[in-house]
């Protein structure tokens, strides 16, 4: 993976470029108005040491100099929010993709680790139970429930095609984990008790790095997974390859402790 | 105020003078030494997390095998003990450090000598502040020993993980006692300097760091109370096995909760952030108070401004209270709420803009004195200045999604509360500590102690903000352990070298302090040539400070009048 | 202290530090109480189903205790009014009233939580009785020390010095305020968790 | 109560001149009002209706202490000032996590379990007036 280095990661997904041309543009200005800033202040520094003989001047112009700085920051701010912030956050975190058009994944986090839950070829995902909850079966997925009996479920491993909406509908076992993949800009809580609802759209052939971003417990740094985004006929033959994994539909008495 | 009064009239015993005094002086020097020891307990929590973070799996030297097998065995740190080292480092340098240094300690000692009061208005009530605030610290650091340790779930306490950890109930308790602790505080800090400004100081002429205090004190007293009700609420959850915080369903380490679940997690992040974002503002007014007094004094001219101050700290006061949520943009709240706490986030910049502008301003034409507190607090502009910027991409929701929860956050609030609070802080004793002792601290350790710090400081959180921006996330025990971390992991090598710097710093601070109590340079009663109130009485000053009530004649900064013979006015004068 | 008031007008709001002090303390009350408020709100939303008071709590219970505590309020102001007319008998006959009706509710709620216990339920039941428990629970401490204040007044009214100390009506006022306070809590508490 | 009136009495003191006719009202409209509130509620209105007239009800019982118990009525300008600021901050408080928990998606499965697990609550109550939307359908 030499997707990193000491700038930002590189960028594999569509609103990856919007969200980088942001921290350009603040940190562009933000570096502009230091320097700008430091400049006066050495100057005044300099220009007003103590000298004798020269005694303090009192300026009687009034409070409103003070305002002009406030008015261009504010002037900034107002454009960064209406041109760049609210737009931007409304495509990528207020508006989900249809789960018609998407591909739609569950990813069910947990400490300390990624549960990524494809619906199958049915498109539906099984009924869950806790009480079905086991090391094999991460998800408590209730194998008698018809709609479960496809259901592909990987552990630290997300396989997602490129160039297609991914619909991610993320949850948590225990306690919020944070789901970030540095170069889909992306990162969202999984607040255990929502359903909370995230999109990307990959459009970068690679492996990435699917980490936890949020405090998790004792073995929060090793709760990691991996990203690969393939081609649609790579991901299709991936995906095939696992269901011939999952086991046939048991009869009703079985799973559970 | 009534009947040990009769009592005064003979000494003092021992430990009615120094221990369970109701004076607020003592009560403030009591508060500054206790804040600060637990600041170097802080610092020293943080030098243990930044050694594992600098070489993960190495064993601490000198120290490691001292510690527990079960904190750190064979004196390599385990997970465990770095999360409580990050939640304790966290809780105890905000809630026992800076804010009690801040408002506490500065503000019993400076503020009813600023108003020309002769204490505070219930001066009991102040001694027992102290006697729950002390419990409570010394509980927290405690915890460290009693069976289940510290707690691990960050200062933050994010439920469930918070309500299932070890550590967390001795957590919950000190800090209700310490909530309210600061309470008392609070009204104590707003009564009195309502009630008992000397004849003559309407508020427009009350100095800076009188109204910072006024504003911090409003925030501490409505902010604090969601957090004393959200913390006995988790404590319900962890004692009486209620549901507040926890979903239906819970399977933790395959083992599926018990209680009956129907709970909020997302609750406590609202009622911690309604909280938490106001504190931050409580560690940066009295701070930005204590360089304006500085700036005043030593530029030898009127702060440039001081009505524009003054209603913007009222303004970043009231908006305070209505940004919390930006710490919760990718938390699964509603997406549309985070539109509205963008909002608000960008109009509290203003004010805070404005004041530093004015503060900025205040020195052009002056004639700067550069004395030691004058060098902290020209360093709190710039370096405060970056920890402002650096909040501007995390205010701003889109790119907060990349920077939530990296590094950048860490380099932000610690630019803010390092190179802004404690910056101030230290101005704030160099330049009051003649009123306290009637002596003067060293020059020369104290201009060694500036540059030391600055420059570690800034070396410190500076490569934080790069690895921020290379995606590196915080609260990792083992950074190397996740990939993305990994180019950027030499920088926290150069962190780690330069916080032992900054520590090795200290030291003459440290020695500087203590020597100077007994054999510092003997200062006459205004050193400074100031104007405020607390300069027109002894050094230190007698039981009651003014041997009569002062009566004030004008505005805090009357420095370099045109017309007088000297070039400072001060406020009790007449002519 | 309150020379300085007099000494000085333009710099004293002109209300006595005890009861600014009072008033200050039930604004953080006001903003703690809101919290439980809230989260009850919350709660009770995204809960599936909500029990109804009648069902769930004793009702009579209940009411019987809101009439306990506004006739304990209304005995409280009345003490006031005997000390501000410097009556020391009726001083502390309506204050020993009030201690009286607050004990009592105290007992009433002791009765009712014993009962609650009886029948196996406890504040893990379910989210409605944590609400429950730790509301009325904060209340009751919130009474306890309301009655603490209240004793330490009757005391003093039997002490001459203190008796005779012009900060005394103050006082009494200012815990009359808390103990109002505390009232007004339980006038919304009580529909909130009982009726609606 | 006016500066005049409490001059009288002591100079040093801002306490309120207490009227005891006023205070036997009060409280006999404290009892009747309490007697409404739990009549109303045996009536087993709507949920909407019923907490809309049960706040209303506690609400000017509450005005009613804090007025004339609390002597608010006649009291010095900065207190209400007070009270005024901090209900704007506590109503802030409740809209927003309010709205948050409104419009939040909980968990399909935890709705699901709700029945067999605590039969008790879900019994005989119909569910709450204002509920969170329902959950995803293709997750069932």
């Amino acid at each position: 993976m030499n997707n990193y280095g000491w700038g930002l990661p590189i960028q594999a997904s569509t609103f990856a470029g919007q969200i980088d041309s942001g921290l350009w543009i603040i940190h562009a200005a933000m570096i502009g108005i230091f320097v700008l800033w430091g400049i006066f202040f050495t100057y005044l520094l300099v220009k007003y040491r103590r000298r004798d003989g020269v005694p303090a001047r009192r300026d009687e112009h009034g409070e409103i100099a003070s305002l002009i700085p406030d008015l261009l920051v504010m002037v900034f701010e107002v454009g960064l929010i209406v041109f760049y912030a609210l737009p931007t956050w409304r495509s990528v975190k207020m508006t989900m993709p249809d789960a018609k058009d998407a591909l739609v994944v569950e990813v069910t986090a947990e400490q300390f680790g990624w549960n990524i839950r494809y619906p199958g070829p049915d498109g539906k995902f099984g009924r869950t139970k806790p009480e079905l909850v086991h090391f094999s079966n991460p998800l408590g997925l209730d194998r008698t429930d018809p709609a479960a009996a496809d259901d592909i479920v990987v552990s630290n491993e997300m396989h997602l095609p490129v160039d297609t909406k991914v619909l991610i509908k993320l949850r948590s076992k225990d306690v919020v984990h944070d789901l970030f993949v540095p170069e889909f800009r992306l990162k969202q809580d999984a607040m255990p008790g929502m359903d909370t609802p995230m999109w990307v759209e990959p459009n970068r052939i690679g492996h990435y790095e699917m980490a936890c971003a949020q405090l998790c417990g004792f073995g929060h740094s090793l709760m990691r997974g991996d990203v690969y985004v393939e081609s649609r006929t790579d991901f299709e033959k991936w995906l095939k390859a696992r269901a011939a994994l999952n086991p046939a539909p048991p009869s009703a008495t079985s799973g559970g402790f | 105020m009534s009947s040990d009064h009769g009592h005064d009239a003979h000494e003092l015993s021992f430990l009615r003078k120094y221990v369970f005094s109701v004076d607020h002086k003592v009560i403030g020097l009591q508060y500054l030494i206790t804040s600060f020891v637990f600041l170097l307990a802080g610092f020293a929590l943080m030098m243990l997390m930044r050694w594992q973070l600098a070489f993960p799996g190495r064993a601490i030297p000198l120290i490691g095998p001292m510690f527990s097998p079960d904190l750190a065995p064979n004196g390599v740190m385990s997970g465990e003990f770095y999360n409580a080292l990050g939640a304790m480092h966290g809780t105890i340098m905000i809630f026992l450090g800076i804010v009690p240094l801040g408002v506490a300690a500065f503000g019993n000692y400076v503020l009813p000598l600023q108003i020309g009061a002769p204490d505070m208005a219930f001066p009991r009530l102040n001694m027992m502040s102290y006697w729950l605030y002390l419990p409570a610290g010394t509980l927290m650091l405690l915890s460290f020993f009693l069976p289940g340790g510290a707690a691990q779930s960050g200062w933050t306490s994010y439920p469930p993980l918070s309500v299932i950890n070890p550590g967390q109930t001795v957590w919950l308790l000190a800090m209700v006692l310490l909530i309210t602790s600061s309470l008392l505080g609070a009204i104590n800090f707003l009564v009195t300097s309502i009630n008992m400004r000397a004849p003559g100081l309407t508020l427009m002429r009350l100095p800076v760091f009188v109204w910072s205090e006024m504003v911090a004190s409003v925030i501490l007293l409505l902010a604090f109370p969601p957090l004393e009700a959200a913390a006995i609420l988790q404590l319900m959850d962890r004692v009486a096995h209620t549901s507040f915080y926890m979903p239906k369903d819970l399977v933790i380490l395959g083992q599926r909760y018990a209680g009956s679940g129907g709970g909020q997690p997302l609750l406590w992040q609202h009622l911690f952030w309604f909280l938490a974002h106001p504190e931050v503002y409580v560690l940066v007014l009295p701070a930005m108070g204590i360089v304006a007094e500085i700036i005043a004094n030593n530029t030898r001219k009127p702060l440039h401004g001081y009505k524009t101050i003054v209603f913007s700290m009222l303004g970043v006061g009231v908006m305070s209270f209505l940004v919390w949520a930006h710490h919760m943009f990718i938390s699964g709240m509603t997406p549309a709420l985070s539109n509205f706490f963008l909002v608000t986030t960008m109009i509290i910049s203003v004010p805070s803009v404005a004041i530093l502008t004015c503060l900025i301003f205040s020195l052009q034409g002056g004639s700067i004195r550069y004395n030691v507190p004058m060098l902290f607090a020209l360093a709190f502009l710039p370096l405060f200045g970056i920890g402002g910027l650096t909040g501007l991409p995390l205010g701003l929701t889109v790119t907060d999604i990349y920077l939530h929860d990296t590094y950048y956050v860490i380099g932000h609030f610690h630019f803010v509360v390092v190179t802004g609070s404690i910056i101030a802080l230290f101005a704030g004793v160099y330049h009051w500590f003649p009123k306290w002792f009637g002596r003067k601290m060293n020059d020369r350790l104290g201009v060694i102690h500036f540059w030391g710090s600055v420059v570690s400081m800034v070396g410190i959180f500076t490569p934080m903000m790069i690895m921020g921006l290379a995606g590196a996330s915080r609260r990792l025990y083992d950074p190397t352990a996740q990939v993305h971390n990994l180019i950027v992991q030499p920088l926290n090598v150069v962190s780690t070298y330069f916080a032992a710097v900054l520590g090795v710093f200290q030291l003459p601070f440290i020695w500087n302090f203590f020597h100077s109590m007994f054999r510092g340079e003997k200062t006459p009663e205004n050193p400074w040539q100031a104007t405020t109130l607390e300069w027109a009485c002894p050094s230190p000053p007698p039981h009651g400070n003014f041997a009569k009530t002062p009566r004030v004649y004008r505005g805090p900064y009357e420095y370099s009048a045109p017309g007088r013979a000297t070039d400072f006015w001060p406020q009790t004068d007449p002519s | 202290m309150n020379a300085t008031a007099i000494e000085n007008p333009d710099t004293h709001s002109g209300i006595s530090n005890a009861k600014l002090g009072v008033w200050l303390f039930l604004a953080s009350e006001i903003m703690l109480f809101a919290t439980l408020f809230t989260t009850y709100i919350v709660l009770r939303l995204s809960a599936t189903s909500w029990p109804w008071g009648w069902d769930a709590l004793n009702v009579p219970l209940a009411t019987l205790n809101t009439v306990i505590l506004i006739s304990s309020s209304v005995t409280i102001v009345m003490a006031y009014a005997r000390a501000y007319d410097r009556d020391v008998r009726g001083f502390r006959l309506w204050m020993a009233l009030t201690l009286a009706l607050s004990f009592g509710f105290l007992i009433v709620k002791a009765f009712e939580y014993g009962h609650e216990f009886s029948k196996g339920i406890g504040p893990s039941t379910s989210v409605f009785y944590a609400v429950y428990f730790t509301m009325t629970g904060l209340h009751g401490i919130h009474i306890i020390g309301g009655i603490i204040v209240n004793s330490v007044l009757l005391y003093m009214s039997f002490v001459q010095e203190d008796w005779e100390n012009p900060l005394f009506l103050g006082r009494v006022e200012g815990a009359g305020l808390y103990w109002h306070f505390v009232d007004i809590v339980w006038i919304f508490l009580f529909p909130a968790l009982y009726l609606l | 109560m006016s500066k005049q009136t409490a001059a009288a009495h002591d100079p040093a003191h801002d306490e309120h001149r207490p009227n005891v006719k006023l205070y036997i009202g009060v409280f006999a409209a404290l009892l009747f009002f309490t007697g409404l509130t739990v009549a109303v509620s045996r009536l087993h209105l709507p949920r909407p209706q019923a907490i809309a007239l049960g706040l209303t009800i506690a609400g000017i019982k509450a005005a009613l202490v804090a007025a004339v118990f609390m002597h608010l009525w006649g009291e010095k300008k900065l207190i209400p000032k007070i009270l005024i600021g901090v209900a704007i901050f506590a109503v802030t408080l409740v809209v927003i996590d309010v709205l948050d928990g409104i419009w939040l998606t909980p968990q399909d499965t935890s709705r699901m379990a709700v029945a067999d697990q605590h039969p008790d609550e879900s019994a005989a109550e119909p569910p709450a007036p204002a509920k969170p939307t329902a959950a995803a359908p293709e997750a069932k």
